[in-house]
């Protein structure tokens, strides 16, 4: 087992369960959290596959490298957008729920919004 | 005397891994959260500081040992920062969401 | 030497996964947020001796950053609990 | 021994992948998911990805961990609501069905992997010579795929226009996020006027060094723009509103610098982003220098949010 063979079946695992934290988890955050999970996971498979490219004393295929720094880049800014647009929801309907048909629970809306 | 060397690296290396031991041991036995905290941030940054005073006669040139050194005086600067602030956020109670002014 | 190294970098982040199983368990917030601290101190020094292990200076790089943001999230933590008591000096507005 | 280094790190990973789905509380995840970032630093070292491994501790450690410990601490509230929708025992159990399905067969698409590995480094090697960059992962950013890194800036550039955009019609231009207050003489003031001298200097000397070695405009910013949020939330400086020229100028003036370049590769080297002969070096750096600070900008005032405060209403004008 090598670092390749290791940190690729551990990449698959996270797949895993980040896709079911994306399903069952019901609280927004909860889910770009798993989202992100399911990514990391992703990158890792990329990675163990760059990490198999080795060669001619390169510790691994920098093309699939570079793609993953632009990719670690991309889904941050991916994942501040979503944060962004759930505390705006919040901020608006006091909720979070993305159910229809579910009355804003009884949370009060934030008091930062009161102030002009 | 690379031996010698070598010897040094051991002996710091592993007193910095026991300190390392030492913090877990504080975390997982001390009873609450302030107690907690002192093990964690006064061992491990021992520790982290013995394990670069073991690699410094490892490194090649002057700039990558004043980076490792940078690297542990940065740790000690953070480490105690947070735990203060940490405490204090304790001792206050459960945070809860803070409005601006 | 690389061995020895190696197996450092191992025993401390088992240390670190221990310390983790504790903190992460609660009960209160703080105790939790020192995850990131544990992680700091322990991560940087398992990135340290694994670097020399494998003989790559670079790594140091990457433990530089680690260090330079270690207190990041406890700061987050920190500004966003609860203004503390009114006899403290906290911030009055100042002009 | 060797196994042993690999093998902790990875089962610590995926112990907190499975803390960070299941934990009851939303703030326990969310540190879950930091210290799962600060692993996953580790693995990127031992996979040999250097690089990335900045990348995976500049955004994971600083921002990353920002953005979810504000969110969730505001967030905190709907915990209960969020509760009672947790999804029935039947649909959790397809969840993990379907889960461990997509897992099994990535595994096998893993361990059926092709040996020897398809690589491109001797490519790489082969052509970075006329580049004049030593860092091979640089070469592959800046010169054989500058398309994905251009994209890539002006990606960042969407995601702020974004999160601008979700401002309300009364804030418009206003200034981004609460403005914070700390004690002037206290921990957190102490702490955000000694580091960001410090890491300003350690984000310069990252990007300087990813000519040759592991390092870039991207990690460099990223170190740059925590400095920044740093003291914006020790309440020493204000977020300068967004309607400000300048502010925007300083956005878009790394990405229209690099799709100059661009064009001007077609008529000087007869495709879009190509560098003549022996301009490549030259080139590169600009295209760097003038990417690194908007890149810092765009990530320092994606992290600030939405505008919340109409410029007027702010009575002091804290320099930006």
């Amino acid at each position: 087992m090598n670092a390749a063979t290791v940190f690729g079946l551990l990449a698959t695992a996270l797949v895993g369960v980040g896709l079911y934290g994306f399903i069952v988890n019901p609280q927004p955050l909860r889910k770009i959290l798993a989202f992100n999970v399911i990514g990391s996971g992703v990158f890792l498979l990329f990675g163990a596959i760059a990490r198999r490219g080795a060669a001619l004393g390169l510790g691994g295929d920098p093309v699939p490298q570079a793609l993953l720094i632009t990719g670690i880049v991309v889904a941050f800014s991916a994942t501040a957008l979503a944060v962004t647009v759930l505390l705006r929801l919040f901020d608006e309907t006091g909720s979070t729920t993305l159910s229809s048909g579910v009355a804003p629970s009884a949370s009060e809306p934030d008091p930062a919004k009161a102030r002009e | 005397m690379s031996t010698l060397v070598d010897l040094f690296s051991y002996v710091a290396i592993g007193a910095g891994a026991i300190f390392f031991l030492a913090g877990t041991v504080g975390l997982l036995r001390f009873p609450d959260t302030l107690t907690r905290l002192h093990a964690l941030t006064k061992a491990d940054n021992l520790g982290l500081g013995l394990v670069v005073l073991g690699l410094l006669p490892h490194v090649a040139g002057v700039l990558p040992a004043l980076k490792l050194i940078a690297i542990w005086l940065l740790v000690l600067l953070s480490g105690a920062d947070a735990s203060q602030l940490i405490a204090r956020a304790a001792r206050r109670g459960e945070p809860r969401s803070r409005p601006g002014p | 030497m690389a061995e020895f190294l190696l197996g450092a970098a191992g025993f401390v982040l088992a240390m670190v996964a221990l310390g983790l199983v504790r903190i992460l368990r609660g009960p209160g917030d703080a105790d939790r947020m020192m995850a990131a601290q544990l992680l700091g101190s322990g991560g940087i020094a398992a990135l340290l001796l694994g670097g020399a292990a494998i003989g790559d200076d670079t790594v140091v790089d990457v433990s530089l950053t680690l260090a330079l943001l270690a207190a990041f999230a406890s700061i987050a933590f920190v500004q966003f609990a609860p203004p503390s008591s009114p006899g403290a000096p906290d911030d009055e507005e100042r002009t | 021994m060797i196994e042993v280094f690999h093998l902790v790190p990875a089962l610590l990973i995926g112990a907190l992948a499975v803390y960070t789905t299941v934990a009851r509380d939303t703030f326990a995840a969310t540190v879950g998911f930091i210290a799962y970032g600060l692993m996953l630093t580790v693995a990127w070292v031992q996979l040999h990805g250097v690089d990335v491994a900045l990348t995976e501790s500049a955004i994971g450690g600083g921002l990353t961990g920002l953005l979810l410990v504000r969110a969730s601490a505001k967030l905190r509230a709907t915990e209960a609501a969020a509760r009672a929708e947790r999804p029935r025992a039947s649909t959790r159990l397809a969840a993990a069905i379907l889960a461990a399905a997509v897992s099994a067969g990535l595994a096998i698409a893993v361990l059926a992997l092709p040996d020897p590995a398809p690589t491109l480094a001797p490519e790489v090697l082969a052509n970075m010579g006329p580049t004049g960059v030593g860092n091979p992962i640089t070469a592959v950013l800046m010169a054989f795929r500058a398309t994905d890194t251009l994209l890539e800036a002006i990606v960042l550039l969407l995601a702020l226009v974004g999160v601008w955009s979700l401002a309300p019609d009364r804030v418009w231009g206003g200034r981004p996020g609460p403005r914070y207050n700390a004690d002037p003489d206290g921990i957190l003031a102490f702490i955000a006027r000694v580091l960001p001298p410090i890491g300003i200097i350690v984000g310069i000397y990252i990007f300087w060094v990813g000519a040759d070695d592991p390092g870039g405009k991207f990690q460099g910013a990223t170190i740059v723009a925590a400095m920044w949020l740093l003291v914006l939330m020790a309440g020493l400086t204000d977020a300068p509103p967004i309607s400000r020229r300048l502010l925007r100028a300083g956005l878009v003036a790394g990405p229209v610098a690099f799709i100059a370049i661009g064009f001007a590769g077609v008529a000087t080297a007869g495709a879009f982003l190509a560098y003549p002969d022996g301009w490549s070096k030259p080139l590169i750096l600009v295209v760097e220098f003038a990417l690194m600070p908007s890149l810092a900008l765009t990530l320092g005032l994606i992290m600030a949010g939405a505008p919340e405060r109409a410029e007027a209403a702010s009575p002091r004008e804290a320099a930006p």
